[in-house]
């Protein structure tokens, strides 16, 4: 089969403040007719700049340097812009990581489907939308009638990446470009997406190039696989052989950091690191006397989002609209002195609002919340700054960039705490317990100094740890810690934080939609659904051995790698 | 390094970056540069201007009235013989206080106003909401000539005229940023770490809405002289003799016809370069606070 | 072309360049409309057009001073400078055919063919109605009646249709002058009447917007604060049928643009110009400048005779000493105005006003003066003027805070808009302040029985009060009612050089009417009330 | 729709209410003495004070603004005592001429400022950009009332391609019928092309100087919105399906963009109907501006009361006209309501 797509040592570089960046070094990737290849990588790898690049859509700072991108004869490198503009939708389309976002908000999806027909010659005006709607058809979505006028803002996430994919295909492209079209999907919408991509390209014979940080998803769904680190292609071979023997160092330390079933948390590091304490996740026993942490019937209602202003009110609009939305409905569970537990659900199940009443930042409706023995519900969210018990429950949130604040140097962030106790210390004697925290989270010293957007993702989660540990607390809610990090930076941070749960002797609640993860860190697990417990226990019995259908549903959308 | 020296040495790391990053944007944007000079330009005039003036701005000399720029009156002279070049120097101090004063009036009301309003929300909001609305329903320049002539026409009510009529527009900016970073993890940590409500506002939320309010502050500045111009127009500007921008141009404006153009060109045009200037500024001042422009 | 111009052409062409002729092209029907209408064009137009009428500003005269005719008015003589000036002594018949004066009383003859604008007669009652009308809606109206004690509604008689006495309360010599200003005019009862109500019984709101008159020209049309358009009445009777045929008077609140319409020829005739274009339009050959003196007007700067410092006649006088007198006929008038100050030491007093006093510019003087008085470093107080007149006012209060400086005095300006100067004229508070005042009687003692009378009427803005003023205004009012010349001219210059000598107000100049006209435009005349009178004008 | 109109106006309301205390108690402060000034130059104490009882301002502060809202309510605004007439019909006949000004120029400025604000945003960094900032700076840089009699002088004055600066209409036109009191839209009604161009060239020095003044806050929020929307990920997809540069910037981008533009433009509108106070002096347009000042500095309370008032009213209805504006751009509005 002749090759569709030729890259033959490509450079691409952009122009930045700090100079002449090389984003992609001399990169060589081919792609058959009806072949799907899958590019792994990290953030910063140069994964989506290379898909950009033949695309020819870099944005202005970008520049393709040298090499050439042989597209059916055509070198796209050289290409003028109106013959490219010809290619884009028409021969080769992109698909793109948030769906909703790719649409434009203020026009309807059937119109800017139609408005790709149009310009590509495929329909005149007058057919355009029952091209349209085949195309809604096509991608498996319910009576695209209705939906050809709905707005993006009225479809769910998963809806949209349809429609996306719907326009991408509309004039039957040769090839499709997917730059993580599933990232930030619940994992079973994650699931049919995926299934709807690899059907669709294999109908019409289409070739598909499939970018993502998830190896699993690649070894799912793809037939070759290339790994990049820092702009340069480190080994390309089949599914199969890229997993049964990984050739290059990094491809083997990339393999390890993912988590998968039946590996052990510091199997993630990579081989040469040292060994970490034995102490196993599993080994440490609850402890038997009161819980640390014991919810009870906790709930949370909002008003219905009722269309209506106090206008409606004023004539009294009928009850039955009127129930409130229950975003946590009737939550009781327990965390153990020294214990971590997992909080586990898709998006919108209500595993953030549960941990946001329990860190006091948000009030419930009702129910308890006992911290060693005290209801802190009792306590509003506004005044619970103050209150003693506040330096015991810490949080590490899920987006580091976005819980630093961007004025303040990590020293100034890990310091906030202890400034605001009433015991604050002398000055110096801060700076003595920040540098003591950055040792402890691994951070080094000589990037205290540094502001926020001048680290990278790591340092910034783990300046969010040291400002968390900052007063010694007992319970540290972590919401999706690492959900935002690299494989391999999220491997260092898990085991980061079980040992300093170990030599701290603290207690976690660990909030994640990523069973993988949750496996390897937590004692036991909580499944929810929309507002509700379904299932929780131990960890391998929940795990392996799902008592309800959801749960087991759950596992089951979690790609598999080839055996 | 013992900690006092470590901490001082940071303190002056911090000026110096402050002084390299500035450097660095001014090299980076022309324009800013430019502006930039100018401000300085003003800045001098301001200052030093009263004392290196050739002749003295308020000595009226009829005989030499409405002259032509010459050597000798670079600017040419007034009805009254006075030296234009010598009173636009010497206007420099006035205007630049009435445009600072009156937008540091503004933003201390308007802008911690809308703060409060977009964080605490609630009455606070509504209260805030509705005062702007109000002063924003009235036609703005007739509500500075109302103030200024109940008041009575001092510098003072001028700039509170002013600071007056600007404040929905700092009112709605401030609250519209606050709102936005309202719900921002770093705000939620830091009530982890036990700040109080206010400390969060004006510690967390103010420092990160600066570089916004920054552009904002520039624009006022040049339409406070502007203001000032006008209320000159019907009369309400500043007292007679003092020389001041606006009341040079709207005095010269009834000379235009009659051929003495002079009069009210050159305040207008230096009147021009300073609100160009502080137009050019805002971005300048923007990337200065803005953290995330420092490399 | 710089830059911004360069912007503002394309802007503005972009919209104007649609192939917009220049205005000044007339169609032939257009050039005969214009050629019998005149343009006038000022700053500010009538709120009123009712002489009668609460409020009424000095635009509002000119209405009425056309639109509606009185029983006499004054016959033309040439002025100082060559133009038709008005006789203030003496009188041609108007609406009165005839009047014959007696001991104590004028009857007057009316027309027989005289008929208002809407075709009815005009009869000796609408004369009375008009007259008592002017004697009781109070204000102004009523107050400048008096002034030549015609006072009640008795005084007037109607004798039969077409005669009516008046009666004298006392001998007053003002009283005939009296019914010659605007006031006194002749209304058409029976309209005014109908649209009367019990609530305004004199029906002011009515003739607030409608001329109800016999005059030489009728409003048509009247936009306020725009335009006023007045056509001609073909039947007047009370005069030669002027040749204007119509007249449209536009504001132009902006002077700059007042005087490019006169330049480029879309204005006929404008009067409130600053001095300086005045001046500087002389030279300009396609226009005619007609200047001439108020008559009984003077600027001064007054002070507070009441309060200290300026209760100290010394004081005073180093105030005198010490205004650039020079400085301001040149910066303030460019010249367009007779001065009031400099007479020679032995210059005897004229028994006439205004007329100029001996004080000059003498700072050491004034220095010395100050030092006698008690205030050898000066001391600090405020000059206010109103912003009405700035044009004038401004210049004049900074030449004088300049001078007054050298001596010590620090003066602050204050300046004070239309509407509040008359209110801080009659606190009498104000320690220093410039101001005009001009009588319409144009006589010395009707000047100073408004100016300097102990009965500190409002115009008394010093707050003058001297028992031996008081005698010589009274002495000459009377010796003036019998004719008694040689007693009357002792008291005139006696109130003259009192006023001088205790200078509670130092006169500065006497200020001119001035008035520019397209040079195809002639008639001029000056009159009591400065404004225009269109009956005269011809346009060729 | 009607319900987004019912509860903007209920929110509008007690604006309204403050602004009515504010500009009585606004009015009432003003030093001048409206007594004294209408009593006339030679009138005593005693006429003054009759003129005072006349016009009702000895009765005690809270009286008369009972007054004054029971007038309001029954829609007198009472009369203006500077031109003779109620403060309505002086309203209702100066309103249409203010507007028409006001509109003309925030046109004009729309038409100039928006294409400029695209193209700065579209070249970012070239030297169209850089110019759109220095012509809007520039332009906003000087005082209206300079720039009005800057252009009288150059256009009037020395080069008479525009017309006299008299007012709406030249002298020898009589003003078209007035059907809405818009002389251009009356004059193009009644075919009377005469009357339209006249209107135009005297409209023309006015509008360009409030466009000139106008344009800075359009074109500088044009660009940022459209630099905003430019660098979002649905500009990319468009792109990345080929579609012509012409619809991925104006039916995509710019229709984004029209949110904030739009805001602007209600802001400009309400600051523009302050400025042209001044360019009505310039101009002698018969406006409701220059009627106000005339009014304020002669201390004659009810037509200041009253203008405040209808600006109010208008400003209430510009932002009503806003926010459905927003409805039919930005379908989320609409929907979500």
């Amino acid at each position: 089969m002749s090759d569709l797509l030729d890259i033959r040592d490509l450079c691409v570089e952009f122009e930045t403040r700090k100079g002449i960046v090389r984003a992609v070094e001399k990169i060589d990737i081919s792609l058959k007719k009806g072949e799907t290849l899958g590019i792994v990588g990290e953030s910063g790898s140069g994964k989506s700049v290379t898909s950009y690049a033949a695309m020819r859509i870099l944005d202005r700072a970008g520049r393709i340097t040298s090499g050439s991108i042989v597209y059916s004869g055509i070198d796209l490198a050289t290409a003028g812009e109106a013959e490219m503009r010809d290619l884009r939708g028409r021969e080769m389309s992109m698909i793109f990581q948030n769906p909703r976002a790719a649409l434009n908000p203020i026009r309807q999806i059937g119109r800017q489907i139609e408005d790709v027909l149009i310009q590509h010659v495929q329909a005149t005006r007058a057919e355009a939308r029952r091209r349209a709607i085949a195309a809604l058809e096509q991608v498996r979505i319910a009576n695209p009638e209705e939906r050809y006028n709905a707005y993006p803002f009225q479809l769910s996430g998963g809806m949209c990446q349809r429609v996306v994919i719907a326009l991408a295909l509309a004039c039957r492209p040769q090839l499709l470009i997917a730059d993580e079209p599933t990232t930030g999907l619940d994992v079973t919408t994650q699931k049919a997406i995926m299934d709807l991509i690899v059907d669709l390209t294999r109908e019409h014979g289409m070739s598909t190039i499939l970018i993502t940080h998830d190896l699993g998803l690649a070894a799912a769904y793809c037939d070759r696989v290339t790994v990049m680190e820092k702009g340069r292609v480190v080994e390309c071979a089949s599914s199969q052989d890229i997993f049964g023997s990984p050739q290059h160092a990094y491809t083997r330390k990339l393999m390890r950091a993912t988590p998968r079933p039946g590996a052990l948390l510091q199997d993630l590091l990579p081989e040469d690191s040292p060994p970490q304490s034995p102490a196993n996740a599993q080994s440490t026993a609850a402890r038997s006397d009161t819980p640390l942490l014991r919810i009870e019937g906790l709930i949370k209602e909002y008003p219905r989002m009722s269309a209506g202003g106090w206008l409606e009110k004023l004539r009294g609009s009928n009850p039955a609209d009127e129930k409130p939305f229950r975003a946590v409905d009737d939550v009781s569970f327990d965390v153990g002195r020294g214990e971590t537990v997992g909080l586990v659900g898709e998006s919108g199940c209500g595993k953030s609002t549960t941990s946001m009443m329990i860190m006091r930042l948000l009030d419930p409706t009702q129910g308890r919340i006992l911290f060693d023995g005290t209801d802190l519900a009792l306590f509003p969210a506004k005044e619970f700054a103050r209150n003693p018990l506040r330096r015991r429950i810490q949080m590490v949130f899920q987006d580091p960039t976005e819980s630093l604040n961007p004025r303040y140097t990590a020293m100034r962030a890990i310091a906030d705490p202890i400034l605001q106790a009433a015991d604050r210390p002398r000055r110096d004697a801060v700076r003595a317990r920040c540098e003591e925290l950055a040792g402890l989270v691994g951070l080094p010293l000589n990037l205290l100094d540094r502001l926020p957007h001048q680290l990278s993702g790591g340092q910034k989660a783990r300046v969010g740890i040291a400002r968390a540990l900052a007063l010694n607390p007992d319970l540290v809610v972590l919401d999706e810690p690492t959900a935002a990090l690299d494989v391999s930076v999220q491997a260092v941070v898990l085991n980061l934080l079980q040992s300093l749960k170990e030599r701290l002797g603290m207690s976690y609640l660990f909030v994640s939609h990523d069973l993988h993860v949750v496996r390897l860190l937590c004692d036991r697990v909580i499944v929810m659904r929309s507002g509700r417990i379904v299932e929780q226990g131990k960890c391998e019995d929940v795990l392996e051995r799902p008592a309800s259908a959801y749960t087991r549903e759950l596992i089951d959308a979690i790609p598999k790698r080839p055996v | 390094m013992t900690d006092a020296t470590q901490a001082a040495s940071a303190h002056t790391s911090g000026l110096l970056a402050i002084w390299r990053h500035t450097r660095y944007v001014l090299g980076e944007n022309p324009v800013t540069a430019f502006s930039f000079a100018l401000f300085l330009f003003f800045l001098l005039c301001a200052t030093i201007g009263p004392y290196v003036v050739p002749f003295d701005p308020l000595t009226t000399n009829t005989q030499s009235a409405l002259q032509p720029p010459s050597l000798r009156h670079f600017f040419g002279t007034d009805h009254l013989g006075r030296d234009i070049f010598s009173r636009v120097v010497v206007a420099a101090r006035l205007d630049l206080f009435i445009a600072i004063a009156s937008v540091a009036l503004v933003f201390a009301m308007g802008g911690v106003a809308g703060i409060a309003a977009g964080f605490f929300g609630g009455w606070t909001d509504k209260i805030v909401g509705r005062i702007s609305d109000t002063i924003m329903a009235f036609p703005l320049f007739v509500l500075a000539m109302g103030i200024v002539a109940a008041l009575g026409n001092t510098v003072t009510n001028i700039v509170i005229a002013t600071a007056v009529i600007n404040f929905p527009l700092y009112a709605r900016l401030a609250r519209s940023e606050a709102n936005v970073r309202k719900e921002a993890g770093f705000v939620h940590a830091a009530r982890l770490a036990g700040n109080s409500e206010l400390r969060i506002l004006f510690g967390h939320i103010l420092p990160n809405i600066m570089p916004i309010m920054m552009v904002q502050i520039s624009l006022t500045m040049g339409y406070a002289i502007l203001n000032a111009a006008g209320l000159s127009f019907i009369g309400l500007g500043v007292r007679p003799p003092t020389p001041e921008w606006g009341i040079m141009v709207a005095e010269g404006a009834s000379y235009i016809v009659s051929g003495e153009w002079w009069i009210a060109l050159f305040p207008g045009l230096t009147l021009m370069l300073a609100v160009f200037c502080f137009n050019l500024l805002g971005d300048g001042l923007r990337d200065i606070v803005d953290p995330l422009r420092r490399t | 072309m710089d830059r911004r111009t360069f912007l503002k052409s394309t802007a503005a062409s972009a919209l104007v360049g649609s192939g917009v002729s220049a205005p000044a092209v007339w169609s032939p029907a257009k050039a005969q409309a214009r050629r019998d209408t005149l343009l006038v064009v000022s700053e500010s137009g009538p709120n009123n057009i009712d002489i009668h009428g609460v409020g009424t500003n000095v635009p509002g005269y000119e209405v009425s001073w056309n639109c509606y005719d009185r029983l006499i008015s004054h016959e033309m003589k040439t002025g100082p400078n060559g133009h038709p000036y008005y006789d203030r002594d003496k009188f041609k018949p108007e609406l009165a055919e005839d009047m014959n004066v007696g001991p104590n009383s004028v009857t007057f003859k009316l027309r027989k063919n005289a008929t208002f604008h809407d075709g009815t007669p005009v009869k000796a009652q609408d004369v009375k109605w008009s007259l008592d009308r002017a004697v009781s809606v109070g204000g102004f109206p009523t107050f400048q009646m008096k002034a030549g004690s015609l006072e009640k509604p008795e005084q007037f008689v109607v004798v039969d249709d077409s005669t009516i006495r008046v009666d004298f309360i006392r001998k007053d010599k003002l009283t005939i002058p009296d019914l010659a200003v605007i006031v006194p005019c002749v209304m058409n009862s029976g309209l005014v009447k109908k649209n009367a109500t019990e609530k305004d019984p004199w029906g002011l709101e009515y003739t607030k917007q409608n001329t109800a008159g016999s005059g030489a020209y009728r409003v048509t049309r009247w936009t306020p604060g725009t335009e006023v358009v007045m056509e001609r009445f073909d039947k007047w009777a009370s005069g030669p049928a002027p040749t204007i045929q119509r007249v449209i008077w536009r504001m132009i609140p902006s002077a700059g643009n007042r005087r490019a319409l006169l330049e480029r020829g879309d204005a006929d005739i404008s009067y409130d110009l600053p001095s300086k274009d005045f001046a500087e339009l002389r030279e300009n050959k396609k226009l005619k400048i007609v200047s001439t003196p108020f008559s009984n007007g003077v600027q001064y700067i007054g002070m507070n005779a009441t309060r200290p410092p300026f209760n100290d006649v010394r004081v005073r006088k180093a105030v005198a000493y010490a205004i650039p007198y020079q400085k301001i006929m040149d910066a303030a008038m460019y010249g367009l105005a007779k001065p009031m100050f400099g007479a020679a030491a032995n210059a005897p007093t004229e028994v006439a006003w205004p007329q100029p006093h001996k004080y000059g510019t003498d700072i050491a003087k004034a220095r010395q003066l100050l030092a006698e008085a008690g205030f050898p470093n000066g001391f600090e107080t405020t000059i206010s003027f109103d912003l009405g007149f700035s044009v004038v006012n401004e210049p004049i209060c900074i030449l004088v805070q300049e001078s007054l400086a050298q001596i010590g005095i620090k003066a602050e300006i204050n300046k004070i808009p239309g509407a509040n100067w008359r209110t801080e004229l009659n606190k009498k508070v104000m320690p220093l302040f410039t101001n005009v005042f001009s009588g319409w009687l144009d006589y010395p003692e009707y000047f100073f029985f408004w100016c300097y009378d102990g009965q500190n009427s409002v115009f008394n803005t010093m707050s003058y009060q001297s028992k031996q003023m008081d005698a010589f205004i009274d002495g000459a009012r009377v010796a003036a009612a019998d004719g008694n010349s040689a007693d009357y001219d002792k008291n005139v210059r006696g109130f003259v050089d009192l006023a001088f000598e205790d200078v509670p107000r130092i006169p500065l100049f006497q200020p001119y009417s001035n008035v520019a006209m397209q040079s195809n435009i002639d008639g001029y005349q000056y009159w009591f009330h400065r404004r225009l009178d269109y009956r005269a004008f011809t346009k060729a | 729709m009607l319900r987004l109109i019912g509860r903007r106006l209920l929110t509008a309301l007690p604006s309204i209410v403050g602004v009515i205390i504010v500009t009585f108690l606004l009015t009432r402060v003003l030093p001048g003495d409206p007594a004294a000034y209408f009593a006339g130059p030679a009138a005593t104490p005693a006429a003054i004070a009759e003129v005072r009882t006349k016009l009702g301002l000895d009765r005690p502060l809270p009286e008369q603004f009972f007054s004054y809202v029971a007038g309001l309510a029954r829609g007198d605004l009472g009369t203006s005592l500077t031109t003779g007439r109620p403060v309505m019909t002086e309203l209702a006949a100066r309103l249409p001429a203010s507007a028409e000004l006001t509109l003309a120029g925030l046109i004009l400025s729309f038409m100039i400022a928006v294409p400029l604000g695209i193209l700065a945003a579209i070249r970012q960094g070239s030297w169209i950009d850089h110019l759109c900032r220095v012509l809007a700076t520039a332009g906003v840089s000087l005082p209206v009332f300079f720039t009005g009699l800057l252009l009288v002088y150059v256009f009037y004055y020395l080069t008479g391609i525009a017309p006299s600066p008299v007012g709406r209409i030249d002298v020898f036109y009589s003003p078209p019928p007035s059907v809405t009191g818009f002389y251009v839209i009356d004059a193009l009604i009644a075919r009377d092309f005469g009357a339209l161009r006249a209107a135009l060239s005297q409209l023309a020095l006015p509008v360009a100087t409030l466009a000139i003044f106008s344009l800075a806050p359009i074109a500088r929020i044009t660009r940022a919105s459209m630099l905003g929307v430019l660098s979002s990920e649905f500009i990319r997809t468009a792109r990345a399906s080929g579609l012509r540069p012409t619809t991925v910037v104006i039916t995509y981008a710019f229709r984004n963009a029209l949110i904030p533009v739009v805001t602007t433009i209600g802001m400009v509108f309400s600051f523009l109907l302050g400025a042209n106070v001044l360019v009505e002096k310039v101009f002698a347009w018969p406006g409701v501006g220059s009627f106000a000042i005339e009014a304020l500095i002669a201390s004659d309370f009810a037509p200041v009361q009253g203008f405040v008032l209808t600006m109010a009213i208008l400003y209430i209805l510009i932002n009503l006209s806003i926010d459905l504006l927003y409805g039919v751009i930005d379908p989320r509005v609409r929907i979500e309501g």
